[in-house]
């Protein structure tokens, strides 16, 4: 196929792959799975994090989470955006979400149980959602490889933010570190399983290298996040939850222990702790939303007629 | 500043304040929930704004009387918050949502307009900070009424509902706190009258001319700030409830 | 008219009226204006109670409470029967309500702000109800007069229990006894208004009277209320929102200040606190319950058919 | 009592009171807002003999540590609840409450009529007391679940949505605590092991014969008590915001 490997010259020189271009089916039937996945994560993503809105500790954090739930929401739009050059329209893909057809990403799937959450979140699932999108920056197909240097741009900020938070409670009162360390020992397994399986176990990684969608392994995006996050965690005197954990001085990588695949694969297949609540609130949402929908295209039809009359 | 008007003065930004906490906590009630992506945005942006302001008008205050916003903002309990009942109302559907809003952002715009001229150098000055934003909030309510009002029956049917209800409780904006004549008096704050006459007029022609009915009874008006509605007590108890959590802490 | 004067006779003997006896058109109207009214007032006086369940600081005042509000709700059921009586149904009372063309005690009107607002409705709102209802025990239509029997027994034991709190919290910390002293004042004016206009601007007071319904005019029942409250307020160390009030030595009586009527008026037109609200929740609540109705309904009749079938 | 009995006792009696006091919180939130008053009444009723076995059960671990029940039920927060996530979930509709209260129920009656022969006399005699009426909730909840899934489609479907959310959950009742094999060793509580084989029993035959579809993929199980949902964290602000307001109080 003369098409294909054309194709995949321009990949191979580095040229970005756009709207228009011709590309194999696979690679927009791939795009298409992640983009919207990754857009529906923004989506749902908000859920976890907008329910402590209301109990925020100070005026300065509330508008801060505020600010950066709206900031997901944002990315939700450039990625719908982002995957409709694709061919593919927002409403569809949102109501593959609604019917549970769609994955979003399993991480959301879990309670935010305290206020400590919201620094952990932003430390540890950002900090994991930036190793992830700085390697999809580099990727072969422009639209996402843009929307991916604007989102990751505004994810190392609220990345910053939720160290910060996170760093403070560590020094605080008891009862602040208690809560840091609690949040600290639930969302460090669910970060690591953020990456996906292992590379091993990961039967798309190959075909999505070979395109440069993904310009690393799963396992290599890991082993970046720990090595940054697990040494700075321990230093600010928090523990984590796992025993194996040790510094590898020949490689300079810090080893984890065995990931707990069973529960990831769990989650992933609608068993997490929050799957059914997260998927119907999205439903109630919408659902509740739809006579506004309605009223908004009533609105604009009978505009456009008057319009149309003058 | 003589101790009486200081005194009104601190109550006055107190009011102002407490509006825009309470107003901003019902709106972030929709976070994630809103009927379309694009409005969880604009949601999500007036109630940055209104904490904003928030912290702007007790910010004031704390330069008059050296308390701590968020001391005012979390420790304070129903007895103390001066908040205007409206706000309090539970936060209904999108209409109810939309309207409270739109109700709640004329008064502000006019307010502000004519609060740009305050006497009272740091009032003034925080007005042109946050005229922009309540103008750019309006248009948007504004909007969303029209649409609601004209799109279709159901849509039209909530939106009246949600007016029958609120309408009553939209008139305790303009009323004065005790001592406001003071601050009216020094040209430090507007006299609420004659805004009100402007805020009936424009509220009533937009609201009639996206197909609405009015004049409506207003039923019950409240007349003090003192009182509040059932909700109050439940909504600090939620919104206070991380920092009453650990009373010790310092910093969070 | 023959009958009419029977029927006075008999009211005049002590006699009671019963469902089957024949009445004047005008006592049955008046009557069922009343009962349902009353049974109204119980059902919609379980919302600002109610609303404090989930509140109380006590396991004991939680259970105390949901007992208290359970009565009323018990107390709504013997009015309905008793009003059913008369020819009309609980349906077509509820409706009257929820179409906002039938009355309850405009003292339902009022928010409950605090928890303090419990303890207040039990000693002042269910005194007043007491001084009214012990009137009504003594009334001519018989199944009316039971159903005072029985629920006055239960208000006495409501009276006192909100009584104790108050005097608990009158001897409390500061915080509490500013709660209970803001509470009474809020509370007490509205427990005045209960008992209904001034004599002379009561219409129905005279055909009441003549007929039993009534045996004492407003100003007597209201007279009695104060006389037993005002002191025990006093006495607990707490203030009264009137500075008109004083001691009649001649009299024995306590004399109240004027009655801003013109706020009756108000309340009692829908102008009141929480009108719209009370209305509001009993209809969405009516309007939510309909699809279990139905439910109840069908399965009602799909048992009938198949005891019929077997 | 040896100490690690006794402590595994304490734990145990307060999961079983946590459960009762979140879910008598749940259940008065229909307080005035049930579909029929009948039923408002029927309510009350289950919630305050929930709340009565609450404070049995908080009363024998008071006889072994001392600890005051009011203490235990209005200052400990989220970190200190033992209750189970099921009863925790929002009140949703009236079949949702109805099956919540009917799967619990059960639990509770075939606990119950196995605890009353407990070694330990204290807990034998409270079981005594409760037995007949959680027979009676077991009795009208049930009759709940039968109308609802026999009546309409709408009625049906409304309950099985219920159950398809809460199955996963329920199973959480049947999870041990930790250390509770020393209590089952010592004769002092049932094993929950055979106690769910009959209420699995009596729950599939009794929701299949009111037209439900069994089996289910229970999706999430919660297995350990020190977790919880989103929502306990707002049910504790609301529910002590009394108790908390003020801390001084001795009396309530």
């Amino acid at each position: 196929n003369e098409r294909l490997a054309e194709f995949e010259a321009r990949i191979k020189r580095g040229e970005k792959i756009e709207p228009g271009d011709w590309m194999p089916e696979e690679y927009r039937r791939q795009l298409i799975r992640m983009i919207s996945q990754h857009a529906h994560s923004e989506v749902v993503g908000m859920l976890p994090e907008g329910a402590w809105i209301t109990r925020a500790p100070t005026l300065k954090r509330k508008m801060i989470l505020v600010a950066k739930v709206q900031d997901e929401a944002g990315h939700g739009q450039y990625l719908y955006h982002a995957a409709e050059t694709l061919g593919v329209s927002r409403e569809a893909m949102l109501e593959a979400l609604l019917a549970g057809k769609a994955k979003y990403s399993s991480i959301f799937n879990y309670p935010t149980l305290t206020w400590a959450d919201i620094g952990t979140i932003g430390w540890l699932v950002d900090g994991a959602a930036i190793k992830n999108q700085t390697m999809l920056a580099a990727c072969s197909y422009g639209p996402y490889s843009r929307a991916m240097v604007r989102i990751c741009a505004e994810e190392t900020f609220h990345h910053k933010q939720g160290k910060e938070m996170v760093l403070l409670y560590a020094k605080g009162t008891p009862k602040q570190r208690q809560m840091a360390q609690d949040a600290i020992n639930r969302w460090w397994w669910p970060a690591l399983m953020m990456m996906g399986p292992h590379d091993q176990d990961s039967p798309n990684t190959e075909v999505l290298v070979r395109w440069g969608i993904k310009t690393k392994t799963n396992d290599q995006v890991r082993q970046e996040f720990i090595n940054e996050h697990a040494p700075e965690i321990l230093e600010a005197g928090l523990t984590l939850p796992d025993p194996d954990l040790r510094y590898d001085e020949k490689t300079g990588n810090w080893l984890h222990g065995p990931i707990n695949w069973d529960e990831f694969w769990q989650v992933v297949n609608g068993n997490g702790p929050m799957n059914k609540e997260r998927l119907e609130a999205r439903r109630r949402a919408h659902a509740e939303g739809a006579w506004v929908r309605e009223a908004l295209e009533a609105y604009a039809a009978k505009r456009q007629r008057t319009a149309v009359a003058v | 500043m003589r101790s009486e008007v200081r005194e009104a003065l601190i109550a006055k930004l107190t009011a102002l304040a407490d509006d825009e906490v309470i107003l901003a906590h019902r709106g972030s009630e929709w976070t994630g929930h809103g009927p379309i992506l694009e409005e969880d945005i604009a949601l999500a942006n007036i109630v940055q704004d209104e904490l904003g302001h928030a912290t702007l008008w007790y910010g004031l205050r704390q330069q008059l009387d050296g308390s701590d916003p968020d001391q005012l903002a979390f420790f304070r309990d129903a007895y103390g918050y001066r908040c205007c009942e409206l706000v309090e109302l539970p936060k209904g559907d999108w209409a109810f949502t939309m309207l409270r809003q739109y109700l709640y952002d004329l008064y502000e715009a006019l307010w502000l307009e004519a609060a740009q001229h305050s006497t009272y150098k740091p009032l003034a000055e925080a007005v042109q900070k946050i005229m922009r934003e309540e103008r750019f909030h309006l248009q948007h309510t504004q909007a969303w009424v029209e649409r609601l009002g004209q799109g279709t029956d159901e849509s039209n049917r909530r939106l009246q509902q949600a007016l029958d209800m609120q309408w009553g409780y939209a008139q305790q904006l303009f009323v004065p706190i005790p001592g406001e004549e003071l601050l009216v008096a020094e040209g430090i704050v507007p006299d609420l009258l004659p805004l009100r006459e402007r805020w009936l007029e424009h509220s009533t022609r937009h609201l009639q001319n996206a197909g609405l009915k009015l004049p409506i009874n207003p039923g019950y008006q409240p007349t003090s700030r003192a009182y509040h509605t059932e909700h109050l007590w439940s909504i600090l108890a939620e919104m206070q409830s991380t920092a009453r959590w650990d009373a010790e802490a310092k910093v969070w």
